[in-house]
């Protein structure tokens, strides 16, 4: 019965590079937790903001950014517009199922760099020319992990340490093009590898409810963004809805973000707009598709982008470009008529 | 009844998810073989989406592997994580992968076309999930046309692990023991994986297609079953539902 | 800014026991995902039985148990006691908070070896006598951790890993008298503690809302058992109320503890009393001064032990003999009396 | 206004948690000094508990830290490891510890007496969160009687590291830089830590005790501070919340 004790004696293991990937972000955990220590606020008062502002004081040009949902579900979309919208440059990018985002990103030239799970595709929709492009012609520095690698990323990040064993990636040309490392079991010898911690420097989150300070709910799946929200060193909050305080605390069971997590909080109804918000209105396939047909040919690209990011003041104008309210309620309908 | 390509490999993928077991899958036609087999073979067959749905009543075909079809009416909305360590921990029976290319091991390239990482000739999505759920799930299907170029002796990366370079290599990897390919269903044959070398073998062989037609279109040695047999094609039962209840926009079935 | 990839070469290192305690349970993860594969049961068909019956067929002298819960709060009294009555013997423990649990368990002698992060005291209300002479004899084996340790080596198990790397214990004696093992990150180089993955027998948690299939609710803390709940090869639940499974489809986000983790469910209404269970019914401070009370006598103790635990034939004999629907009553006004 | 120790200590130790900080407090003293704090000097005071509770409206003093008061109209009920991981992400600012044994470092026993670990003349609860929370948080302080037995040149069990055995330990050890113990507040003076050796240095005395008095109720050698002050007695305003909103019931007020 003991035989599971028999490798706790002292003992030299090799520790190996998996790959040739580069990290992008600081592991340590050490210079995290000061960071958090000096920066991070903890006052619970008003984070109430805008778009615009958000993005010019929060977000600067060569920051690592985490993006919240997943593909097109639950994406910050108004505050990605806005970051082409301002033209920011050399963004880094965890690409954790990164479609609709890595596009728009992508599109506006902002990334120069990416942790890639899944870039390019648009899942069942086919593939974003634009940003195959961009990849093909190494214009954008990538490093190769896997959708769960770059989750235990965040979750080593938000438990506070620098690595976490995995059991993914081993064996793979995926790990020969990671920045893991391979290590064993200290109480088996199992081979693991290890994936360093990921802190992006801003993450960005869409959610359901929201009060002022940043306390959150979110209703159905969380994709990674739980442990998103504890791994980003800034934390900027869109939200379908302002809520009271009161309606946190009469369901704490419920809060997914609390507030000393989040920087800044703003209210953008539709904001996960072409994407899916469950329980609130579906994905805007037709626009989707436009999108990737106007990737074909860059002047359509340009007129495009023009008439929906650069050309409008903000994401209600945005919404107003493609139909407005009308076609809102189209999708509110799409999604809630499921629930017949 | 007249049936296409994706009709018969959705058919019969269905056929190999036995009831009270558990699947991840994708969008496209995995979703689509689990949904029939859930209502034909399996109906207790507990569907999972890598994002976090569990066990949905799903309404539709979802168009994501994280839209909210994918958790309608679920047993639990949960998250990346908590899936990707439920493969890990080892409940997960079957999970349904595509690709771009095939070796005789099962390995899988969804990254990459060319000789150049930093300059690919064609770069695709890459992993997503499919390396976690090929590293970690019990038994890989996979629902592939087949060609010379997409079964190919080498391919160009190897996103996902098959059996690697043979028997013991995904154990020396570090691999779960135990895990690896199970099926590959094509629209010219079943594939299965010989026990002794790992390398793909014919189990049956789809009504009207020819050996050879199956040699033309793979790019290394195949093994062949002592019981080769020819494929039971799609039933009448099968389409009526695919095509009725499972996709009646034919958003899968039509591709073919 | 690349200087965090420069500790990524090949190197060797040492992994050093880090204390003399004994491992109990078999951290690898090999063997526990084939014991997943083949003996959890994957169909989700009614599960329902009873108390006794579960302890009989599910709890085997010897076994290791976890326990869900904290303290006195939420705890799954009902089998608890049932083991107590059948006189299982030799039970390992993870003393993860373990307070009335480790009391009762100790007063029925069926523990004799335990994982300690805390045990023998119940918190503000002092010291368990019978559960401190057990240890000081020395007739239970321990091995240190703590709270956290032991929380996050439950879930190294869930996530199917067979280690994971904490920052607690370091320089003190309680990780002189620990099984964890000291390693170092491969990314930062910096000392870690691996603590290995605690994969319990038999986990033991009594929740809110259960449906015949033993998917779950809980309102309130989770404490540990989402991850107890994925550790435990065998998992009873025990819940306060039956559901018909449309409630849990109606909220699936509400789902902490899905139904292929479970193998037993059984309704006990007021299943953790003498404990609190949050928004129900309050701890009865009383009954637990009086456990504690009649431990100064091994006469007193005995008939006390007789009157609630071996001379009744079930739970709500228990719950009779310490005054019934009455005393509930009192116990519920207590709790929700708050929420004036 | 009369008061006793205990009224003494949990009025000291409010003062010292600032506004906007976040605190993981335990039952008894330190979550009633956290409770004054936040009704006179740090209304946005963040109270934690191990078991998951996060910011609660406290209704009255837990008597368990898991215990549904914990999370009464909180901010959220969480976990375990969602607490501890704040810890350890470096969240927390203060916590709050008691023990048996103290030494000139700060380290602390909360598991036995006796020199045999397997057959202790007197075993206590352990750890529980104790050595994480003191491992983990910024700041860590304690409420504490003094007297000899208790404040100890060797305590027989460091269940939770102070500064250990002085400058640079806790760092050589692998515990995260720049945390460590903070003030221990007894019922005779308030101790910080020195600077440069990590050792307890007095900083001020409470109203009528007398440097002998301390000396004879330690059991090593303290170090006083250059501006050795008499600690500011409770006030009124402390005495009244603390008695009438806090601790109604002198659950702990009660006991000194």
């Amino acid at each position: 019965m003991d035989n599971f004790n028999d490798l706790m004696k002292e003992r030299s293991v090799t520790y190996k590079p998996a790959g040739t990937g580069k990290i992008y972000t600081d592991p340590d955990a050490d210079k995290a937790r000061a960071y958090f220590r000096d920066v991070k606020p903890r006052k619970m008062t008003e984070k109430l903001t805008t778009v615009d502002k958000v993005v010019k004081d929060l977000i600067k040009d060569g920051d690592y950014l985490g993006v919240g949902g997943f593909g097109a579900n639950r994406i910050p979309t108004a505050v990605l517009h806005e970051i082409v919208r301002q033209k920011k440059k050399n963004l880094g990018l965890a690409g954790h199922t990164a479609t609709h985002d890595f596009q728009i990103l992508t599109a506006g030239k902002c990334i120069d760099r990416c942790d890639v799970a899944y870039i390019i595709g648009l899942e069942a929709r086919g593939l974003s020319k634009v940003a195959r492009r961009a990849v093909e012609s190494g214009s954008i520095d990538i490093t190769e992990w896997t959708n769960a690698a770059l989750t235990w990323r965040y979750k080593a990040a938000a438990m506070g340490v620098s690595f976490l064993p995995v059991r993914c990636m081993l064996g793979t040309d995926t790990e020969k093009f990671s920045a893991a490392m391979e290590v064993e079991c200290p109480f088996t010898g199992a081979k693991y590898l290890a994936v360093p911690a990921l802190y992006p420097d801003v993450g960005i989150i869409h959610v359901h409810r929201s009060d002022v300070y940043g306390n959150c709910q979110v209703d159905g799946i969380m994709v990674a963004d739980q442990d998103l929200a504890r791994a980003a060193k800034k934390l900027i909050i869109t939200t379908e809805k302002l809520v009271p305080n009161e309606v946190i605390r009469r369901d704490p069971t419920r809060t997914v973000i609390p507030y000393y997590l989040v920087d800044a909080v703003i209210e953008v109804p539709f904001g996960c707009y072409p994407g899916n918000m469950a329980y609130e209105y579906f994905s805007d396939e037709e626009h989707l598709r436009e999108w990737m047909r106007v990737e074909n040919d860059p002047d359509e690209l340009a007129a495009f982008l023009d008439r929906h990011i650069y050309g409008v003041k903000d994401f209600n104008e945005y919404l107003d470009s493609v139909g407005g309210m009308a076609r809102l309620q189209e999708l509110r309908n799409l999604e809630t008529l499921i629930e017949k | 009844m007249e049936y296409n390509d994706m009709e018969l490999m959705i058919s019969l993928a269905s056929r190999y998810l036995e009831d009270d077991s558990i699947v991840v899958v994708g969008t496209g036609a995995p979703c689509a073989a689990a949904m029939l087999a859930q209502k034909l073979y399996s109906p207790r067959l507990m569907i999972m989406f890598e994002a976090g749905g569990i066990g949905p009543m799903l309404p539709s075909m979802p168009i994501s592997v994280g839209d909210s079809r994918t958790f309608y009416r679920a047993l639990a909305a949960s998250s990346m994580p908590e899936i990707m360590e439920t493969c890990q921990r080892g409940l997960v029976d079957y999970t349904f992968l595509g690709g771009a290319q095939i070796d005789q091991y099962g390995n899988i390239n969804s990254t990459m076309i060319g000789k150049e990482y930093k300059t690919p000739k064609v770069r695709f999505p890459g992993s997503g999930g499919a390396n976690d759920l090929g590293s970690l799930c019990w038994k890989t299907m996979m629902i592939t046309p087949q060609d010379p170029r997409r079964f190919t002796e080498k391919i160009d990366f190897v996103t996902t692990p098959g059996y690697l370079t043979g028997p013991g290599a995904r154990e020396e990897a570090g691999l779960p023991p135990g895990s690896g390919p199970y099926k590959v269903i094509t629209n010219l044959c079943v594939i299965g994986f010989d026990e002794e070398t790992k390398r793909m073998k014919v189990e049956s062989m789809h009504p009207g297609i020819k050996k050879e037609t199956i040699l033309e279109n793979t790019g290394f040695e195949l093994l062949w079953a002592d019981d080769l047999s020819e494929s039971e094609p799609p039933k009448q039962e099968e389409l009526e539902v695919l095509r009725n209840e499972v996709d009646p926009y034919r958003y899968i079935i039509g591709r073919a």
